[in-house]
Formats: structure tokens, sequence, C-alpha cells
């Protein structure tokens, strides 16, 4: 099944795939910071980054602003999207069943869903600007420049969230938070205000997600779950409360879907996928759990 | 003296015979509190208690008395069905254990409550949170404590986790002295440890003591919490049992073990 | 006793709803004469549905602006045959349960006269077998499907050309220019999907990306199938380049053909010739801003605004006022076209009777945006497409040179 | 009054409750009956859905409602079970009939492969990893050749009119779910039932007290993988064509958990009453949307979704246990008052 | 007689710290042994090694003469040991009936008499009536005396029970020993029980194990362990050694409290 490749196609291939991985590991971000510290599985995550994506046309549309400054002014956007969500319903459900959560967050899947197809209609959507259709060339090997743009943002988002949870006191205290609940609030630490604050954040890297994937990818309001299985491999395979290890599953996910495009018949790719997903789950699950009940 | 709890009237905010009753309103208490987990059981049943200031309390009382029931009410992790708590006589029972630092009161919990992937420095940081907004006075903090614990300071980058359990105690410790409290809250200070380990905790609860603070201690180490005690309460099946000085029991602790062991 | 009681209470509910239900049904359908025709003043149903949401909600959008269109049209000229016309569209969620259960209520309970059929081979497969199980012909405009019109007696279709044929006006093309221009190495990627196989395969060995290259001569160097919800397609990209693709096959819907056409540019992969030759996905809004990535890009089509057909520059119009469409759709054009032939037939038979319709449709010629059309004995249309290409913002007929308003451009 | 006589009095009490129980039940299942002939056949259709996801949902409420694991790939079995018929029927001429049975013993096979690893895990866990594996067995099924691949399968289709035709799945579909909501029936009011309810609650103690856990929720995924397989076959050839993009469709799956969770966990009431509730609604929201007026134009179709969203939160936020549970709630008052 | 239980040199460790140490000790059928010690004394992770729940890291137990290493607490649970626990774990949705009939799950027992067998124990610890309630509903005492009447159900030759009288209302209490000691004799079953209260055992078992850190202290009649000194010192604790935490000698933490300063009152 196997078929023959050049070293300059593995070394594209490879070039697509950590560019590629980079995206992966920012579109999991979120999912990673809520389901480590919070323990909320947000099957939503996804059309946060669907919304976010359309943020980006109607900035561009509207007024003409070039997606990397939208993807600034998402944060703020989304980061205000997270507080309210989480505020209004999660904090609702958070005590109770995670089953409950599971629901209401599919609930506002629905909505969002339905809300942005009322909006925008289903039409598949493209973001153009001068730099989505450039690439630079090195070598004979193609860098496309809106996923080398993407890849910058995922890295900087990546370094600025590590850094906030490791050298901010607030980040030390969100992470003592999944530690031990408990310990964390008699610590002083209003552990409810700072579920809000991960929340948002969470909500942000979304939407600067979604931003981002609009330079690369073509995108409508229904087609975001295929993020959403992408989003749950990288977080699964990297394990719970730490950007550093979302970074690098994202990454080896990255490069074994671009790697494994080259060396086997497409239409298997994604059957490799699914079946590595399943494997992580199988051998990481009951770790994930017990480190979430730990949390709780 | 050694009072039983029958001889004082019922739901009276129990002022002892000590002149207690002139300084009522000091200290730490909680009056005619009635608690529980589920619907059904009471673990504690009209409990009344008084923390005098700069004194050790204890309370004592066979398993499943209620103990750390009311020291989980005291530092309002769990709301009481009816009863108040009270610091030197404002109201607090609905204060969430997130505020309660503020108010001078910490809690050192039963078992492990370190952060087991934070450093021992992130550890303490933690525990200045309230400091966060004022970074010099939480370096300067920080500093206090590590001047009281050497052996912090050397393990500072060391993962809590990795360390042994006595060594994660005193981390407990430091990180609940970062705030510098008035009244201390301590919950079986000596489960899980080694007897080495425990002599050293009651050594530093001696200390705590010493330096005036209001201290009420849950202990099922008998022995050593008596002898820091100044004033002594027992429960049993949730209730107000037998309180008095600590002189009032100290010759009688055989007695006391033999009662709980009913014999 | 508390049980039982709910029992009759929602026994009797039950009963009441559905029997009010079937005598209103029954009102509806008191009088019809042998001819179909409604009574005089009562409106002539036409029904259908279209995946307004889910994955076939984008080409749908253009089917529903058609429609309306189209009905305000026929009411404001009278209507059908001094009837006047109404339409039932329900959403079928591109489901194709859910749409079957729709037909089943637009036959039986709604009393539709006639039957458009859904969009896409995936719906309408599942609901031509209850059109014809009810001796009522599906008028097609939304799906291709060699199989089912040679399978079927109740299908009259729209799209000028089936599966098999969707690649052939490339291949004309390229067998117009000189023996040293031609490419020679195919590249085909196909998503999997029904239709877009069968325009690589073609049917019973006859059409399809690999026989008309095979007939050819030329080499197929790649062949692979992507599933649509795919990613990144950056893996397929690199191996046609590698394999140094000249004629390039994107067999796809459209949200995957603009991820190819982008990965494609980005990459740097440049054919000599890049057919979108699944959906015709050039016409669609979004391909205008693609940019330069859509530029040059071969598709295939039925009907241009430059070919003056009937009506086809007031549906153009149409669409941009209402649609904000830069380029005229061609889902816009085969929903058109059925709903021409559907009116000329009714209007040219004087009747509803299905059987007489088909004869009718069969044995005339009708006049449509997509030209002049006659219809073979499966109801399909002859073929007649024009290969188009994506030059500077516009889609350029480049062959048959009869119809074309530009010469084809080669990489 | 003394305690036997007041015990015979309760015991002839339970048994004329018991009588109208089964009186109401044989009413039902004959109203059901002559509904089949009786109503417009875009109902019977209408009605045939709504037998069939009762019965995914009675299926998947074996293991999700009674035992609290939450299975997010139900369509792999629904899946499984259509292309068996479809391949058995298509490719080995094996008679339709015949490839009903059949289907559900391919699906309940599928349902130990899945289930022997995926029951080691708790939780979302367990949700996710049964989600993926749905999408797993569609990429597989899209990619076999004896499958047909992305092109799917023709079923053959039955020699009468459409009429005979609907009303004859009508009655299939009926059959299986009057054998669905028996067997959940009897589930829930045998020890097996109790037992997976004290998985659900407790399930070390559980275990501890003799419940061989593991084989239990294993014999509940297969159950329900069964029901679903049938389900599937009989859908395979009432749809008369099938193809791995809508036969897999995840919204199958997360349509069976909404309407179980509607209805109400761990009741066999519960896909009785989630299933046509949502189903209706939806049907009814889809026939209303484009004649109702909404903001001076039509009501838009997407906006059945946006209703059916909200009705969702409502429930997780108002009513965690669905119409069964305010349904207990009620009673519970009247009981206690 | 053959002992029901032989345990020998068990021991396990959780990290750094050990539950059970070299614990060894043989149970006679019919008979009740006693379990106590202070908090943390390892007498709950006994049980749950004996049932199966923790694997032990050295050590061996025999059941009827029969090693139970590799069995999981089901397949014990089918051999005749069951439990009840610390706090009582009943299924709260189910009924009272339906909680007892969990353990039959398995079991090649008629339903009609499966259902006899749970009324005649219900009757037999006093719940009769609740039968046909959801044992959320029962107090915390009643819910003890269904988890005893449960860990009946399978006719288990050894019965593990972990504090059965912690918090339970003199009345259930009594209630509770007539019946232990009732299905010891009349029923041959055997009983481990752990308590803080030896009294309670005092009228049952005729041996009491005491544990410290893991470790058995003391072994005898009720009378016998209860006047160990080793026990009573248990139970006491240490007065403090010598051993010092690592400190300074002055606190440079005033005791005048910053927050008198930050303020921060309560709402």
């Amino acid at each position: 099944m196997l078929t023959t490749v050049s070293l300059s196609l593995l070394v594209q291939a490879l070039v697509n795939g950590l560019l590629l991985g980079l995206v992966y590991t920012l579109i999991s971000l979120g999912l990673s910071l809520t389901l480590g510290i919070m323990g909320v599985v947000n099957v939503a995550h996804s059309t946060l980054i669907m919304l976010g994506s359309y943020l980006a046309l109607e900035l561009l549309q509207r007024l003409g602003l070039d997606p990397i400054i939208s993807a600034v002014i998402a944060v703020p956007v989304f980061f205000l999207i997270g507080v309210l969500l989480e505020r209004l319903l999660i904090s609702r459900v958070a005590r109770t069943s995670q089953t409950t959560g599971l629901l209401v967050l599919f609930g506002v899947l629905v909505v969002i869903e339905g809300a942005a197809i009322l909006r925008w209609t289903t039409d598949t959507q493209v973001l153009s600007v001068s730099y989505t259709n450039t690439s630079l060339t090195l070598d004979g090997i193609a860098i496309a420049v809106p996923r080398l743009i993407a890849a910058a943002i995922a890295l900087v988002l990546v370094l600025l969230l590590d850094t906030f949870l490791r050298s901010t006191l607030y980040g030390k205290a969100i992470r003592a938070m999944s530690q031990n609940l408990d310990a964390a609030r008699i610590s002083g630490i209003d552990t409810d205000r700072l579920s809000l604050l991960v929340f948002g954040l969470a909500t942000a890297t979304a939407g600067v997600g979604g931003v981002t994937l609009a330079m690369i990818f073509p995108f409508d309001p229904q087609d975001h779950y295929r993020w959403l299985a992408w989003a749950f491999l990288v977080v699964v395979i990297g394990g719970l409360g730490s950007i550093r290890n979302t970074l690098l599953a994202g990454l080896l996910i990255g490069l074994i879907e671009t790697l494994s495009s080259v060396l086997f018949p497409f239409q298997y790719v994604y059957f490799i996928v699914y079946l590595l997903l399943v494997v992580a789950l199988l051998v990481r699950g009951q770790g994930l759990a017990g480190s979430q009940s730990r949390a709780l | 003296m050694m009072r039983h709890a029958a001889d004082v009237p019922a739901g009276s905010g129990a002022p002892s015979p000590n002149g207690l009753a002139s300084n009522a309103n000091a200290g730490l208490s909680m009056r005619g509190v009635t608690a529980g987990y589920y619907s059904h059981d009471l673990v504690l049943n009209n409990v009344s208690l008084n923390a005098r200031p700069g004194k050790v309390t204890v309370l004592l009382g066979p398993n499943g008395s209620g103990k750390s029931t009311a020291l989980r009410v005291l530092y309002g992790l769990l709301r009481p069905r009816s009863g108040q708590i009270l610091l030197d006589g404002r109201e607090i029972t609905t204060v969430p254990p997130q505020r309660r630092l503020a108010l001078g009161m910490a809690l050192l919990p039963q078992g492990r409550s370190v952060f087991p992937e934070l450093t021992v420095q992130e550890n303490l940081e933690i525990g200045g949170w309230l400091l966060a907004r004022d970074r010099r006075r939480l370096a300067a903090a920080l500093e206090g404590v590590y001047a009281r614990y050497p052996s912090l300071k050397e393990w500072r980058q060391k993962q809590a986790g990795s360390l042994s359990g006595g060594q994660q105690r005193l981390v407990e410790i430091g990180r609940m002295m970062v705030a510098d409290p008035r009244v201390i809250l301590i919950d079986e200070p000596s489960v899980g440890l080694a007897p080495v380990i425990v002599d050293q905790v009651y050594e530093e609860i001696a200390r705590l003591k010493e330096e005036q603070r209001t201290i009420l201690l849950v202990d099922q180490n008998v022995r050593a919490a008596v002898a820091l005690a100044d004033y002594i309460y027992t429960l049993e099946y949730g209730r107000n049992n037998l309180e008095g000085e600590r002189g009032a029991f100290e010759d009688r602790l055989e007695a006391l073990i033999k009662s709980w062991l009913r014999f | 006793m508390k049980s039982f009681r709910l029992f009759v209470t929602t026994t009797v509910l039950l009963v009441l709803i559905l029997t009010g239900c079937s005598a209103a049904q029954n009102a509806g359908s008191s009088t019809s004469s042998s001819n179909g025709l409604p009574p005089a003043g009562q409106p002539i149903v036409i029904g259908g549905t279209l995946g307004l949401t889910g994955a076939y909600a984008g080409p749908s959008a253009d089917y529903k602006a058609t429609y309306d269109y189209w009905l305000q049209q026929v009411n404001s000229h009278g209507g059908l045959l001094g009837h006047p016309v109404k339409m039932i569209i329900y959403d079928d969620e591109s489901n194709p349960a859910t749409a079957q259960s729709l037909y089943q209520r637009l036959i039986h309970q709604d009393k539709v006269n006639l039957l458009l059929s859904p969009y896409t081979t995936a719906i309408g497969g599942a609901v031509l077998p209850i059109a014809a199980a009810n001796h009522m012909i599906l008028w097609n405009g939304g799906f291709v499907g060699i199989k089912l019109f040679k399978s079927s007696q109740w299908m009259i279709g729209s799209y000028t050309y089936q599966e098999p044929d969707y690649s052939r006006g490339v291949f004309e093309m390229i067998d117009s220019l000189p023996a040293s221009e031609r490419p020679t190495r195919v590249g085909i990627v196909t998503e999997q999907n029904p239709f877009t196989l069968a325009v690589r395969d073609g049917y019973q060995g006859q059409g399809g990306v690999i026989n008309f290259a095979k007939q050819r001569g030329m080499q197929i160097v790649l062949n692979e199938e992507y599933p649509p919800t795919a990613t990144d397609v950056s893996g397929l990209i690199q191996r046609a380049k590698a394999a140094k693709v000249d004629l390039f096959f994107a067999l796809s819907l459209p949200n995957p053909a603009a991820l190819i056409a982008r990965t494609a540019y980005s990459l740097g992969f440049k054919p000599k010739i890049y057919c979108a030759c699944g959906s015709l996905v050039t016409s669609l809004p979004y391909w205008a801003q693609l940019g330069p990535a859509g530029e040059g890009i071969f598709s295939t089509a039925m009907a241009v605004p430059s070919d003056n057909y009937d009506g086809i520059n007031d549906l153009f119009t149409m669409l941009q006022r209402v649609r904000h469409e830069t380029v005229f759709s061609q889902y816009a054009a085969v929903a058109m076209t059925i709903l021409q032939v559907m009116q000329q037939a009714v209007e040219g038979a004087r009747t509803l009777d299905q059987q007489q319709l088909r004869a009718y449709v069969l044995s005339h010629r009708f006049n449509t945006v997509n030209g002049p059309l006659t219809f073979d004995q499966y109801g399909m249309p002859r073929y007649n497409a024009v290969l188009v290409q994506y030059l500077n913002g516009k889609n350029e007929v480049v062959w048959p040179p009869s119809r074309a308003t530009a010469k084809p451009q080669l990489q | 009054m003394s305690s036997a006589l007041l015990e015979r009095a309760t015991a002839r009490t339970r048994w004329r409750s018991w009588l109208y129980r089964g009186l109401g039940a044989a009413a039902a299942v004959g109203l059901l009956a002559v509904l089949g002939v009786l109503i417009p056949l875009d109902w019977v259709t209408t009605l045939s859905a709504v037998y069939m996801y009762i019965v995914l949902a009675e299926g998947w409420n074996i293991l999700g409602g009674y035992a609290g694991y939450l299975n997010f790939g139900m369509v792999t079995f629904f899946g499984v079970g259509a292309y068996t018929a479809g391949v058995l029927c298509t490719q080995y001429n094996v008679h339709p009939l015949l490839t009903i049975p059949l289907a559900g013993i391919m699906a309940t096979v599928a349902a130990l492969l899945v289930g022997v690893p995926a029951l080691r895990l708790r939780g979302v866990y367990f949700a996710i990893l049964t989600l993926i594996i749905s999408f797993l067995t569609q990429v597989l099924v899209t990619n076999l050749d004896i499958t047909g691949g992305a092109s799917g399968i023709y079923m053959p289709s039955l020699p009468f009119d459409p009429f005979t035709n609907e009303q004859i799945f009508y009655y299939a579909f009926l059959g299986l779910m009057l054998l669905a909501v028996l067997l959940a029936f009897i589930i829930e009011h045998s020890r097996f039932g109790y037992a997976l309810v004290a998985i659900r609650e407790d399930e070390d103690p559980a275990e501890i007290l003799g419940v061989r856990t593991t084989w239990l929720k294993t014999q509940a995924l297969l159950l329900g993988a069964f029901l679903a397989g049938v389900a599937g076959a009989i859908y395979a050839f009432h749809t008369s064509y099938i193809e791995p993009q809508g036969t897999f469709s995840l919204d199958i799956s997360i349509d069976v958990v909404l309407m179980s969770l509607v209805g109400g966990l761990g009741t066999w009431q519960g896909p009785v009453i989630g299933v046509p509730l949502m189903l209706v609604t939806a049907q009814v929201l889809r026939i209303l949307a484009g004649e109702l007026p909404f903001f001076g134009s039509t009501l838009p179709p997407e906006f059945d979704r946006v209703v059916f969203g909200i009705i969702l939160i409502l429930v997780a936020l108002l009513a965690p246990y669905g119409v069964m549970g305010l349904v207990r709630r009620v009673r519970g008052r009247r009981l206690t008052v | 007689m053959e002992p029901v239980l032989q345990v020998d040199s068990l021991s396990k460790r959780f990290g750094s710290i050990v539950a059970l140490e070299r614990v060894s000790f043989a149970l006679e059928a019919g008979t009740i042994l006693g379990l106590i010690g202070p908090n943390g004394s390892g007498k709950t992770t006994l049980l749950n090694t004996l049932n199966g729940l923790y694997r032990p890291d050295s050590g061996e137990i025999r059941y009827l003469g029969r090693p139970t290493r590799n069995l999981r607490p089901h397949q014990l649970a089918l051999l005749g040991i069951s439990r009840t626990f610390q706090n009582a774990r009943v299924f709260h949705t189910l009924t009272v009936t339906q909680n007892m009939l969990v353990p039959l799950v398995h079991a090649r027992v008629h339903s009609a008499e499966a259902q006899e067998r749970a009324r005649q124990l219900l009757t037999f610890v006093g719940l009769e009536r609740y039968q046909a309630l959801p044992a959320s509903e029962l107090s915390g005492g009643q819910q003890k005396l269904l988890e005893f009447a449960r860990a009946l159900m399978t006719e288990p030759r050894l019965v593990l029970m972990d504090e059965p009288f912690g918090g339970v209302h003199p009345e259930i209490k009594a209630l509770l020993l007539e019946r232990i000691r009732e299905a010891q004799q009349e029923r041959q079953v055997s009983f481990i029980i752990v308590s803080h209260e030896i009294p309670d055992l005092l009228s049952l078992a005729r041996t009491i194990i005491c544990m410290s850190y893991g470790r058995i202290i003391a072994r005898g009649s009720p009378q016998e362990v209860s006047e160990h000194p080793d026990v009573i010192a248990a139970y006491l604790g240490h007065a403090g050694g010598q051993a010092q935490i690592q400190t300074s000698p002055s606190s440079p933490v005033s005791s005048s409290s910053y927050f008198e300063q930050a303020g921060g009152h309560p709402s």
C-alpha cells in the first residue's frame, strides 16, 4: 500500500505537517483549557471557532479589516462571549452531572449553528486578502503564506498562554484550582471568578482560531464538526492541563496526517487518524478520567 | 472543671462558667449549629463551641462524632441548616470559604492538600493570593515564611507532589502562614503521617500557640492535642458532650479514652 | 386507575387529531377531473423539498430563489392553464429519510399535482421510488444519475448531461489542440460521493474521466479519493505535483473544491489544465472570493448568459438582485429549466395526467434558459454542455467553438 | 385494619392496577395497529420513523439510561445492521426476511468488538470513544468494495403499491417497537435492570456486591446493538438506498441520545415520550417553516434548529431528568402530601 | 475447624504510605472478629484488600483454603464474601427491595424466591414496611440496616462490615447488634467488623484485633485488647517527641495581622 516517495516530497510533507500541526494546536487550546481545568466537555467549542471565522468575514467585508487585526479584535469579543456563556449556563450545571453539562453545551452548539445559518446562510465562504493566495518557495518547497501566518499566531498564543499559566499568579491559581479545588478555595481563591476567566480565555482562543482558520480553509456554518473531532484528538493525545503538551500533540497529529497522506492512499488517512484516536483514548482515557476526578 | 453538656441550658450560646461569658463575642464561635450532608442525616445536632482568642481550643470525640464536620461548617465549606458562626461577634455564617482568609482565618485541612504539580514556591504564592495586588508585600510575606521554615527554601523549585508526606505537610503549613492568619482551624494534623513527623507538626502548633494565635484543633491524637489545649470540648453523636479547661481533662484522659472504648 | 384514565384521554385525543387530519385531507381532495386539473379557480399545486439546511444548503438556496422567481412570474401572467399556482417546498435537512417522509406528505397530504425533485443524487435517489410508486413524474432539476434515469419511467431531467459526460467537454477541447500541446499525464482526485465517483468511472463502460483518458492513450498517474470531511488536502496536491500531473481533475462538491483549488495554488501546483469537474462550482458565489487561486480553472456548464437563451438574462438579473451573485448559477439554470419544461408541457398537453405529460415531453422540443431541449426515451435531455474557464473573474465559454466567448488558456 | 387484611387489600388493588395496565397496553397497541390503515400515508411514514427511533432509543437506553454509560455512537450498530442487510441481500442473494435477524447478529458482533475495549472507560471518555468509533466505521464502509463504497447499495423494493408498501414497513417498525418497549419494560423490572441502575449510581459497591459489572455493561450494549441492527436492516429496505454519509450520520446518534434525554433517562417510558415529542415537533416546525410570519418575512427553515437548541438547553437546566423526571416529581409530591 | 479466612503476612503500600504491614490472622467459621484502631490505621484498607478491591503487595489471603489473590471483587462476592461500607452505599433511585435484589443478578434463583428472600431479610432487619420506597428516603441508620440485609442476600459465609454503628441512632444500633448476632449464630455467618467502639463488639466478638499504622498491635479478647497499654497509647497518640521541625528561633512574621490593615469584611 505504501507508495514510493521522493525526499523533497517528504520534506514538503514535513513542512506542511508542522504548519498544520500548529493550526490544530490553535483550535485545541480552548478545549484543553476547559477540559483540563474545569472538567467541562465543551462540545460547542467548534461553533465558537466557526463564529470566529464569520467575525473575520464581517470585519473584512464591512470595514476592510485584515484578518490579522481581526484576530486581535477577536480576543476581547470572544472573551466576553465566553464569560457570558459561563455565567448564564456553565456555572449553573457545573456542579451537577457531566451529562447535564454535555446536554446544555450541545444545545448551545445547535443554537449557534442555527443562528449562524439564519444570519449567513449555508453558503461556502472564502476569505481573500492580499496574502491568502501567496506562497514562498524555498528550494522547491512551497510554504503558503496564510499558513505561515496562522502558525505564527498559534505560536504567539501558545507562548502567551503558557507564560500566563506558568508565570503569573493568576495562572498559578488556575492551575492550583485544577489540582485541588477545595484547597484553592481555602487559600482565598475565588474559584467561581477564575472559572469565568478560564472559560473566557478558552473562548477567546476559539475565536482567534476561527479567524485564523478562515485565512486558510473555506468555511460554512455547518462544517465545524471536523474541527471538533480534531481538537478532541489533540487534547486526548496531549493529555490535560498543559499547554506545551497540547502543542506537542498538535504537531504530532499534523505530521502524522500529512506524512500518511503522502505514504498511504489518501482515503485511508482518516481511517488511520481515527484509529489512532481510538487507541489514544483507550490508553489515556482512564488516566484522563483520573486526573479529572482529582481536579473536582 | 469539666461539665456535661446536659448541664448547660439547651440552645444557649454556651456561655461557660469560666468567665467566657464576659467576652463571649471574642474569638470564633459556633452557636446551635445543626448540619449534615444528605437530607436525612444530622452530623451535627445543635452544637455550640467557642474558640477563645489567643488560646488553643481542642475538639475531641470518637470517630463519626462530627468533629471534622464542625470544622467544615466553621470554615464555610458546609452551610449549616441552622445556627450561626460568629467571628469576634460578627456573623460570618454565609461568608464563602475563599473570603475567610481575608477575615484572618485559615484552615489546615485533613489529608493532602498541596497542589502537587506546582512547585513549593508556587504553592506558597497561592497562599499569598490575597496579596496578589501588592507584589512587594507578597515577596516579603514569602520571605517571612522562608525564614520561618528554611527547609521550604531548599525545596522551593521542587514539585510539591514529589515531596514526602511530612514535607508536604510543612508546605501546607507554610502556605497557610503566608497569610499570617489570626484564627487557625486545624483538622487531624497527624493522620497519615509517620510518628516522627507527627511530633514535628505538634511542635509547630505549639509555636503558633506561643504566637498568641487563636487555634481550634480537631484531633484524634488525644494526648498531643490535650497537651496543647487551653480548653477542650468533646462531641458524641453530633452533640456537645463534655467541655472544660485542660486541667480538668489532663488526668482523666485514659478514662476518657476508655469511655470511648467504653471501659 | 390513574393510568387507565390517562390512557383513555390520550386515545381520545389521538383519534380526534387524526380524524381531523384525514377530514381536512378529504376536503382538499374532494374533486378532480379526468385530466387531473383542479376545478376552476383552484390552484395547481407543485411540491418538492430542498436541503435548505444541512450539507446541501448552498446549492439549495439557488434553487429556492429560482422557484420563487418562476412562481411569481407565472402567477403574474395568469397562472397555469388559468389556474393559480401554489408551491410547497419543504426543508429536507439534506437527509434522505426526512425527504422520504416529506414526499409522502406532499403526495398524500398536500395532494400536489406536480412533483419537483430535491437537490442532489443522494436525496433524489431516495425519493424517486416514492414518486414512481405513486405514478408521479419527478420533475428533476436537482440531480443527475444515469442509472436512475435508465431504471425508471418516472423522471424528466433538466441537466443536459449526466455524470459520464461531465468531463467530456474537456477531452473534446483537448482533441482540438495541436498534438504537442496536449497534456498526457492525468491526475484525478475524487470526493467519496456517489455522483463524483460516477463522473470518474462512467456508466457501464461509457464515459467517465478514466475511460475518456484511456481512449486517448493518456496515462493516469494519480487516482485518489478523499472523504467529504477531509480537513487538509495538501498531501493530495503534493502527490499530484510530484507525479507531474498536467491534466488535473478535482471531482468535488463545493466546499472541498475551494480547498483543493486554494491548496493547489499555494503549493505552486500548476497543471496545464485544471478542471473542477464535480459540482458546477465555478458558478457559485464564493468562487470569486478565491481570487487568483480560482483563476484559470476549467469547469463544465450548461448555460451561460452569453448564450442569450430564452429568459437567461432575466434570471441572471434576478439572481444578482436577490442572491447578490456575480456569476450565473448553473443550479439556477437547471431549476429554471425544469420549471420551464414542466410549464410548457402542462400548457401544451393541457392536462395534469402524468402519463400524458411524459409522452408530451418525450415528443416535443422546449425552449429554456438551457437552450432548446429535446429528450431521449429515459427522460434525459440530449447532451448540451459547454466548457468554461474562469478568466479574470469571469466564466468564459471556451468550448464548443460555436458558443465560445474566449480561447482556452493553458498554463 | 389488621395487617393481613391490609395486605390482601393492597394485593387486590395491585392486581387490579396490573389489569388496567394490561388493558391499557392492549388498547394502545390495538389503536396503533388500526392507525396503520386509518391515517394519511405521510403520517404512516412519519409514525414509522417515530417507531424506528423509539427502537433505537430504547436500545440506547439499556446501557445509556439504566447504566449511565452514554453511547454517542449508536449509529454504528444501526449502520452495520443496514449494511448487513444490504450486502447479504444484493451480493449473496440471501432472502430479505432472513437478512433482518442476521443484521441484528452482525450489529451485536460489532458491539462486542466496540464494547470490550470501550467499556473500560467511564463517563465522558466512553461517550467520546463511541463517537469516534462511529466515524471510524463510516470511513471503513466508505472504503470497502463489498459495501459499494461511497456509491452505496440500491436495495430491492417490495412488489406492492405505495400504500401497501408503507403499511408493511409501518407494521414492521411497530412490531419491532413493541418488542423493544417490552424488552425495556422487562429489563426495568428485573434484577438485570436493578444491577444496571446500581452501576449507574455507584459502580464500585455494585461490583463488590457481586455484580459482574463489565459483563453486564457489555450485555446492555449488545442488546441495544441488536435492536439497532434490526432497525437498521428494516430501514435499509424501507429507504431502498443506503450510502455511508446518511446511514452512518452523526445526527442519528445524537438524536437518539437527545430524544431519550428529553423523555427521561433510565425509564422505559422515556423514549416512548421523548421520540414522538421531538420528531413531531421537528416535523411540525418543518411544515410550518415558510408559512409563519417572521419579522415581515416568513419563518426561515433553520428556525426549527434554533428552537430545538433552546428546548435542549431549557430541558437540561430545568428538567435534567426529562419529562419522566417531571412526572415523577409531580407524583412524588402527591405521594408525600 | 478449618478457618474461613486465613491471612498471612499481608502488606500494602500506597506510595510512601504503609497501609498494611505483615498483617496475619485467621478467622474461624461462624465467629466474629472485631477490628479497631485509630483513623488511618489501615482497617478499611484491610477490608478492601480482603474483598479484592486492592491487590496486596505481598502476603496471602486464603478463603476456605483457596487463595484469592487473582479474584475480582464480584467473584469473591459470588464465593460468599459480602460487604458493607463506612458510609452506607445504597442505590438511591432503586427501591429498598430492588436494592436487595442487586446482589442476586447472576444467581440462578427464581424471581419469586429472590423476592421472598428479600422480604424475609427486610423483615429480619425491620425494614419490611419500606420495601417499595426509594432507598434515598431511608434515614442514615435505616440505610445501614438495608446494607446489612443486602449483604446477607447471597447467603454469604463471610461478611465484612465497615463501621456499621458509626453515627447510628442507639435504637437502630441495638437492633443491628442483635441481628448480627443472630446471623452469626443461626446462619453460621462469619463477620469481620470494623468499629471504634469496643463495647459494641464486646457482646459479639470473641477476638478483637487492634491496628495502628498498618500493623496489628494487639489481639485477644475484648477485655484484653481494651486494657492493652499499646492500644490505649495508640488511641491517645503521643504527646510530642524530641524531633523538631527545622525552624528559625524567632518568628519574623509579626503577630499583628496584615488583614487588619488590608480590611476585608464579610458582606
